[in-house]
């Protein structure tokens, strides 16, 4: 594990839960790491394939979708269409070789903002522990 | 429609392996709707691709167009003038579309990026199902709008056979026996007696059988 | 100004007092079609509320919350603030009245200050800071606070010497030395009293050494200590030697629920709640660990949220809570204070710390009284507005309503609750007169920068401190003006305040900015603002986009200045990306259907649906049950005595007799569609779900209320001496003799409340209990009545019912969570019941006649239905309201609104007040002919369609349709802006406007420093 | 129905009125032959013909007109099994042709397990014709002296047709009118699949009388004795169209340890006995998988030896 390496991650947030939960873990001063760049979607359904992949081919080390509760999706049930997309991202990075941790979907509500910093403090520890994204590597190289 | 699955990508990328400026076509007929070749899966396909090139440190040029259908030569002909820009070009038309791009620009070489598989139609979204096997002489009006060609797993005119378990096939749980809907189809409808008279043995030579087909509709060929 | 209708009323309102109450009934009034005169005698509105730090119980930033509500007042074309003035007289009688004012000069005219600050620059005057509790210092010129509205400055006549300074160095000519005092008269139809209330002086207390210590400061000069535009900066020092404090003390109840000192008996209702706060927030600021100690007599921590706050603050923060009144402060000669007390061990304990808070409780003003006086307002024994419990917000004279603290001590959403439903009842009378007074702004028409090169202007915001104490904002303004498209960058104290707005258009207008970016707190709070803006001078609101660096990263990083520096430049070059490729987008207006569903029939939706249709206009009132009056059906009567039932009973024939409201019984909500302004509601027959009804609504509101629990604790159901709140009250409408015959009562509190299960208090026990006790002790004077409690949380004026419980001689033992009171009946009939006394230590036991157990309240089940209305509820099931603090009656989804037990266990009064409110929300939507709906809508390249059914099949609205000529419709009214459909559809044919998918990605790629490729 | 078609012993035994037993034998799994021979010895005299299977559940075997062809040099007579899955219909009348030259005088004509069953699941089917459409083409061929197309065979193969029938495969109302129309088709006599639920196949077979089903086709009723409760199991989960009933395994399971087997035959006898009084069943087809040793023991403890010898 590389102790310099400062992992780029991207966190798409739905506006009325993940993105409220961020706002919300920073009124309340929690600390997570400052390479997690929140992306406003109004909806994790807006959420596509292309944009995780888009995030990896540009170098991202690790990418999440942060929506509601599921059951509570403010727009109904665009989480759960969401995390399938993520799975379908997971499975397409196996097949690329690289490790399908470095997307992850997460469900939080708008209270729950030492939530949000605590999966932004568990996904910067998860991509920390994977290392920079392969795509990185080859390129430093 | 067509219903077509893309290949796996391990697949797609030891076909382009030497190759490092292709282009992605994609086809707004069948494959867009079954949700395998339109728009969003060139871009998916191109970022992919990418990802697995930028892995390895190598670089990998990707264009992407989608057509109106690559199953007709007008709009196959709006790439012409680019078309030989490519190391290669990926099609994710269904099989006539590399066939037909293949045919109209032989010097460059088309690569299909997915696998044709039967004609069909969506059950729900992101679930499709075989309906047709193009048998060339269509029977379904025998077996009250059901085809035992496409649809039974042995192609039985006479079914349903032994394997037939509860509604399902004998080859899946998840394969329904079509001959058992025939039977339960008629029975409801009081036409049982319909299935018991011998269906003789079917001519193939309709089907892909009898050779590669053609249609030829004289008073519109030019 | 035109003059509609026939009759002499007058269709303008007037509100005294513009804290946030103030505010909110103006804002309301004025969105629902009356002209407001909204009078201060301050300077600036804001109130109270503008000086705090943070509100509990989301610690958001009060300033923050607060200022977009400032800027929409300062900004709104139909409320005319009028500051610097008192209401002299009001002559005339509802609907009518003249109200005669006093215009205090300001000496500064605040049309031509441009609040430049030049003035203050040369003033060579120094005064102290009120605004800063006097810890700080100003000129004479000042202004009150950076995001004051109306934002001029103002000359402190009372130390200004005169010396002509600022009126040479004043360029724009606004200083007039001469200015006097005016007198003027204005014609309303009613008025709205919203004056607050200021705290209590504990320089009386001797015995606390504020007088005499530094080091002993009021809660608000805390608050004013821990702001980050306060005197020290946000950074926590004690006054008396800057030093950074190890050991603070709140003491709790400083002039409240104390007759010795202050005269005042009654409890502030907020103070338990910001001293938690306080403690926790001061143990952030502090770099070195903090002990924080909380010493109180009850915790009243009866609201929303806040019991688990105090959780909290025990468990997280380490705050110390310790139940003992200290008796004497005593200043050590280090700056050091010693306080003795005797904690519930018994001994006497000295303890030292380096600083004391002093949890001042609210007092009516001097001012305030008089005023009361001159308008002929009664008030009752504790100098607040003499309000009945069924008529909350209805002053003793008709016409003339009250809202706020001025009401009685409450915090924060229950005066802004007040303030919508005050709002709602001075217009009750005058909708006749509705539109009749009001302006229409005209804006400029939209320009067209479809042809133009992005050209985008930044606009970086220190925030106070908030961001500029972290990061460096210089240097990010400087990166901002390295980016491409970028042609202008700046920075600004406060991005937000109404001199910064006017700023921004002038640059945008001179540089010929076409798109902008602000990089400052959250959209969430700000964006609207921002966007009116630059609409205002022609840019479509939807070029605009915003960073969130301070939320998301100065709050985050504060300890990494360096890495929240390069985190804001990351975050500025993502939306200066994404600006550069937004576009215009079209307002859609649709007419609104005005009429407004009232799910629920308890007291709640009858206020509700009687308010709406005493505006004019159709209620639906939905009632799952085959009878009106709910819950109140169970109670007997209010606080303050006054009977339930005849209330209740003339509700429920005040609907049935009024025209404008459907009452459907026995119906359930199905299916509801639509958006804000237009909803389609399908009801159907709680006996035949195929029996159903269409109806179409403009707004709706949730009153589902609640209900007691039935206790499994204590035998409850199994032994007939047990009974719950709702039992008794029955049994005292019964006249059930065993009640007179009982020797010896005794009442349980929290019994399904404050437990792991259900964390909350449910708020109305305490008070309950304690009425009741009173009424049994009536019945039989010689009944022995114990109170078994673990806090007593007659918050309020309600403290008078404990007060009075103790003189009657009740008794009241305390008990832990741990250990409960235990009751034995094994003895058939015969109850034991053994509690360990708090004084004595040692368990007591006794023979009740009747056990009274103080269930618990919960909220009906309604899962289906919130999920028809797609609105959340909270772990314990109670509807989760927009915004805790400002926005407690509305659903974060436009259009949907909450009244009484749905949303949290409230008295009645509360109860009527929160359905009121609602009526005033609902009218801001129904009360007008249009409505301009979301521009955030999926929209089909009919080019790019395959009609291949995805959005069809993928969108949770049913809304897509393949349309005859072959391909994909979304109507713009229905759609609700998610986006799944966007990013199902296969040939890429659906955007949605505003998140493109070249704008995500644009984000994307700016972060990793890719140029745009699309 | 009298009239010999095919002068076949199976034939004569069941229009002699006998009470006819035949037994199973699968193929080699290669060229080797020993265990072929082996296991028709056991059967040799114990039944009246045994079926030679065609690469049964679509594993692949030496072909079942060559391991018929050994059977009749080993002086049992076999019933050639073909089925549908593996060619069409030129390879059928040609084996069809051949095996009668080889002496083959029994057919059984079946659809087959679906290659997905088998060892070469990747393999593509032909189903040109089905199992009804190949009875009637081997009646064609022995009754019209016709190929498929209408062209004359220049000696005409005389074959006993037989078809298969599972009582208990879905759905069970039709299964009776299929029978029929295999009958139609030209089965002269049928086997069933293995038969365990004894209520539904009386249920069956009193429809099968009530239809004068019985009296146009001789049916065989499937005997599979079973071997372990883990057979048992197997049998009822995982083949399709198989009937197990719960009670059944009990029993066997109930036997207890290492008697599971004697129990499994106990079981077959039982059945045997009641097959040979119920109405419309013609005799017993006894799959005794990978047990053609016992086929003996339990031929004998049925009663069914000796077999008639009716030459």
């Amino acid at each position: 594990m590389n102790h310099d390496f400062e992992p780029q991650i991207i966190a798409f947030c739905c506006k009325y839960c993940a993105y409220a939960a961020a706002d919300l873990a920073g009124s309340m001063r929690l600390n997570y790491p400052s390479n997690i760049k929140i992306i406003q979607v109004p909806c994790t359904g807006r959420v596509d394939i292309i944009h995780l992949l888009r995030a990896i081919e540009d170098g991202a080390d690790g990418v999440y979708v942060a929506g509601c509760m599921e059951g509570d999706c403010h727009f109904v049930c665009g989480n759960i269409k969401t995390r399938k997309k993520v799975e379908y991202v997971k499975k397409t990075l196996s097949e690329l070789g690289i490790e399908p941790e470095r997307v992850e979907m997460f469900n939080l509500s708008s209270a729950m903002g030492p939530r949000f910093a605590e999966i932004a403090n568990q996904m910067g520890e998860r991509i920390r522990n994977l290392g920079p994204s392969p795509l990185n590597i080859k390129q430093a190289a | 429609m067509i219903v077509a699955d893309r290949k796996p990508l391990s697949e797609i990328l030891d076909m382009i392996t030497d190759r490092d400026k292709i282009l992605i076509m994609g086809c707004k007929g069948c494959v867009t709707v079954c949700n395998v070749g339109g728009v969003k899966e060139v871009q998916i396909l191109s970022s992919s691709l990418k990802i697995a090139r930028k892995k390895e440190g190598r670089s990998l040029t990707v264009d992407q167009i989608t057509i109106e259908r690559q199953c007709d030569p007008e709009y196959i002909e709006q790439v012409k003038a680019t078309i030989n820009d490519y190391d290669a070009v990926i099609s994710m038309a269904c099989g006539v579309g590399p066939q037909f791009l293949s045919e109209a620009y032989p010097q460059q070489k088309f690569f299909p990026a997915v696998n044709t598989k039967f004609f069909g139609g969506a059950t729900s979204h992101g679930i499709w199902e075989e309906r047709c096997a193009g048998c060339g002489t269509c029977v379904i009006h025998y077996f009250d709008g059901l085809c035992p060609v496409a649809r039974c797993s042995k192609s039985l005119m006479n079914g349903p056979c032994g394997g037939s378990s509860k509604g399902y096939c004998e080859i899946s749980k998840e394969v329904p026996c079509i001959w058992d809907m025939i039977v339960k189809k008629k029975m409801e409808q009081g036409r049982l007696d319909d299935l018991l008279c011998f269906t003789p043995a079917k001519n193939w030579r309709t089907s892909r059988d009898g050779g590669p087909r053609k249609s030829v509709r004289e008073e519109l060929a030019i | 100004m035109s003059t509609k209708g026939t009759n002499n009323k007058v269709g303008s309102v007037m509100v005294v007092g513009a804290g946030v109450a103030g505010i909110q009934a103006s804002l309301d009034m004025a969105n629902a079609g009356y002209y407001v005169h909204l009078v201060d005698s301050s300077s600036s509105v804001g109130g109270l509320m503008a000086q705090l730090d943070k509100t509990f119980p989301t610690n958001d930033c009060a300033m923050c919350v607060i200022s977009p509500f400032l800027v929409e007042v300062g900004r709104h074309l139909n409320i005319n603030i009028i500051p610097n003035s008192e209401l002299e007289s009001l002559e005339g009688e509802a609907g009518a009245f003249t109200a005669k004012l006093k215009n205090n000069p300001r000496y500064i005219d605040s049309v031509k200050c441009t609040a430049c600050g030049q003035c203050r620059q040369v003033c060579p005057v120094t005064a102290v800071n009120e605004f800063d509790c006097r810890l700080d210092l100003r000129k004479a010129t000042f202004i009150k606070f950076p995001q004051a509205v109306p934002l001029s400055y103002t000359i402190d006549k009372n130390v200004c010497i005169g010396c002509g300074m600022c009126e040479k160095a004043c360029l724009a000519g606004a200083i007039s030395y001469s200015d006097q005092a005016r007198f003027s008269e204005i014609k309303v139809g009613a008025v709205v009293l919203a004056m607050g209330n200021e705290l209590f002086d504990p320089s009386l207390f001797d015995t606390y050494a504020y007088s005499r210590h530094p080091n002993v400061v009021t809660s608000l000069e805390f608050e004013r200590i821990l702001s980050a535009s306060g005197p020290y900066k946000g950074h926590l020092m004690r006054p008396y030697d800057r030093e950074v404090p190890q050991k603070i003390a709140w003491l709790q109840c400083i002039g409240s629920r104390d007759i010795n000192h202050a005269d005042h008996s009654y409890c502030s209702s907020v103070c338990c709640m910001y001293s938690i706060k306080q403690s926790m927030i001061a143990k952030e600021h502090a770099e070195t660990p903090l002990d924080a100690a909380i010493f109180y007599m009850d915790m009243r921590t009866h609201g929303k949220e806040f019991e688990r706050y105090r959780e909290r603050a025990e468990k997280g923060s380490g705050v110390r809570f310790i139940r003992s009144r200290v008796h004497t402060v005593e200043p050590l000669d280090d700056g050091g204070l010693k306080l003795k007390y005797i904690p519930e061990s018994g001994e006497v304990l000295e303890e030292v710390f380096d600083m004391v808070v002093l949890a001042a409780g609210f007092a009516t003003s001097k001012d305030t009284k008089a005023l009361a006086q001159r308008l002929g307002i009664n008030l009752n024994a504790h100098s607040y507005a003499q309000t009945s419990d069924l008529t909350p917000v209805s002053t003793s004279r008709e016409g003339v309503f009250v809202c706020g603290t001025f009401q009685s001590p409450k915090d924060i959403p229950q005066s802004v609750m007040e303030a919508s439903a005050a709002a709602a009842g001075a217009t009750q009378n005058l909708s006749e007169q509705r539109w009749s007074l009001t302006l229409t702004k005209e804006l400029p028409a939209e320009k067209n920068f479809s042809e133009e090169e992005p050209k985008i202007g930044v606009f970086v915001c220190n925030c106070g401190i908030n961001i500029g104490g972290v990061a460096d904002v210089p240097a990010v303004r400087e990166y901002a003006k390295t980016l491409p498209n970028v042609i202008h960058a700046e920075d600004n104290l406060f991005t937000c305040s109404q001199d910064t707005q006017e700023n921004i258009k002038k640059i945008i207008l001179e540089k010929g900015i076409n798109r902008v970016v602000v990089a400052s707190c959250s959209p969430r709070t700000h964006e609207p603002l921002f966007q009116e803006t630059i609409r205002e001078i022609g840019l479509n609101p939807y070029l605009f986009e915003m960073a969130n660096i301070r939320d998301q990263n100065t709050w985050v990083h504060m300890k990494t200045p360096q890495r929240a520096t390069d985190k804001a430049k990351d975050l500025v070059r993502m939306a200066v990306a994404k600006a550069a490729l937004l576009e215009s987008l079209p307002q859609v207006t649709l007419d609104v259907t005005q009429a407004v569903l009232v799910v629920g029939g308890g007291v709640a939706g009858l206020e509700a649906a009687l308010g709406v249709a005493r505006q004019g206009f159709v209620a639906f009132l939905v009632e799952r049950s085959n009878e009106l009056g709910g819950m109140a059906l169970g109670l007997n009567a209010t606080w303050q005595g006054e009977p339930v039932l005849p209330y209740v009973m003339q509700l429920i024939e005040d609907a049935k007799k009024n025209e404008r409201i459907k009452i459907f019984l026995e119906t359930e909500v199905g299916h509801v569609t639509g958006t804000i302004g237009n909803f389609t509601t399908t009801l159907k027959s709680a006996n035949n779900p195929l029996d159903t009804k269409v109806i179409n609504h403009g707004a709706a509101i949730l009153a589902t209320g609640g209900k007691e629990y039935k206790p499994h604790e204590y035998f409850y159901g199994k032994n007939p001496k047990i009974l719950t709140h709702f039992d008794l009250d029955a049994a005292v409408r019964n006249n059930d003799k065993a009640l007179k015959d009982s020797k010896i009562a005794v009442f349980i509190q929290c019994v399904g409340s404050r437990t792991e299960e259900r964390a909350y208090c449910s708020r109305v026990c305490c008070i309950h209990s304690i009425k009741s006790a009173l009424i049994l002790k009536k019945l039989n004077p010689e009944m022995q009545i114990f109170i078994i409690y673990r806090d007593i949380r007659t918050y309020g004026l309600r403290e008078d019912l404990y007060k009075e419980a103790r003189q009657q001689g009740i008794r009241f033992i305390r008990y832990n969570k741990d250990n409960p009171p235990v009751i034995d009946s094994d003895n058939g009939q015969e109850l034991k019941l053994t509690v360990k006394d708090h004084i004595l230590q040692r368990p007591i036991e006794m023979n009740p006649d009747l056990v009274v157990l103080a269930a618990a309240i919960l909220p009906n089940e309604n899962k289906t239905l919130f999920e028809h209305f797609k609105v959340p509820a909270n772990s314990d099931g109670f509807l989760v309201e927009a915004h805790a603090k400002l926005r407690p009656v509305d659903f974060a989804s436009e259009g949907l609104f909450l009244a009484g037990i749905a949303h949290y266990p409230k008295s009645i009064d509360e109860s009527i007040a929160q359905a009121k409110a609602a009526v005033s929300r609902a009218m801001r939507i129904v009360s007008k002919n249009t409505i301009a709906v979301d521009s955030v809508i999926a929209s089909v390249n009919p080019d790019r369609c395959a009609a291949c059914l995805t959005c069809v099949r993928t969108c949770p609205y049913n809304v897509p349709r393949v349309g005859e000529e072959g391909y994909a419709i979304i109507e713009p009214s229905d759609c609700h802006g998610c986006g799944c459909c966007v990013s199902e559809c296969p040939g890429k044919a659906i955007t949605l406007k505003h998140f493109t998918d070249d704008q995500i990605n644009a984000k994307t790629d700016a972060l990793f420093y890719i140029e745009a490729s699309c | 129905m009298n009239d010999i078609k095919s002068g076949s012993n199976l034939e004569k035994v069941l229009k002699s009125g006998n009470f006819a037993f035949t037994g199973e034998c699968g193929p080699p799994k290669g060229a080797n032959v020993d265990h072929l021979k082996e296991n028709l010895a056991f059967l040799k005299g114990n039944v009246d013909a045994v079926n030679i299977t065609d690469n049964q559940t679509a594993v692949v075997r030496m072909s079942s007109w060559a391991a018929s062809a050994i059977a009749v040099q080993e002086g049992v007579e076999p019933n050639f099994q073909m089925v549908c899955r593996d060619r069409n219909r030129l390879a059928m009348m040609s084996d069809v042709l051949g095996a009668y030259a080889m002496g083959i005088r029994n057919m059984l004509c079946l659809s087959g397990d679906h290659q997905i069953f088998g060892n070469h699941p990747e393999a593509k089917n032909v189903y040109d014709i089905d199992s009804m459409q190949l009875i009637n083409l081997v009646k064609t061929m022995r009754d019209e002296e016709q190929f498929l197309n209408g062209e004359p065979i220049d000696g005409s193969p005389k074959m006993f047709i037989g078809a298969a029938s599972n009582p208990f495969a879905d759905p069970f109302e039709f299964r009776v009118y299929r029978l029929a129309k295999k009958i139609n088709a030209g089965a002269d006599f049928i086997q069933t699949q293995c038969i365990y639920n004894m209520d539904k196949f009386r249920q069956f077979m009193k429809m099968a009388v009530d239809m004068g089903l019985c009296e146009k086709c001789y049916i065989l009723a499937g005997v599979t004795p079973l071997k372990s409760v883990g057979m048992a199991q197997y049998m009822a989960k995982q083949v399709p169209g198989m009937d197990v009933p719960p009670e059944l395994i009990e029993r066997l399971r109930g036997a207890g340890k290492g008697k599971f087997a004697e129990e499994g035959i106990k079981i077959a006898i039982e059945q045997i006995e009641e097959f040979k009084q119920m109405e419309g069943v013609a005799g017993v087809h006894l799959m005794a998988i990978e047990w053609e040793h016992k086929v003996a023991e339990i031929a004998q403890r049925a009663g069914m030896l000796p077999r008639p010898d009716i030459s």
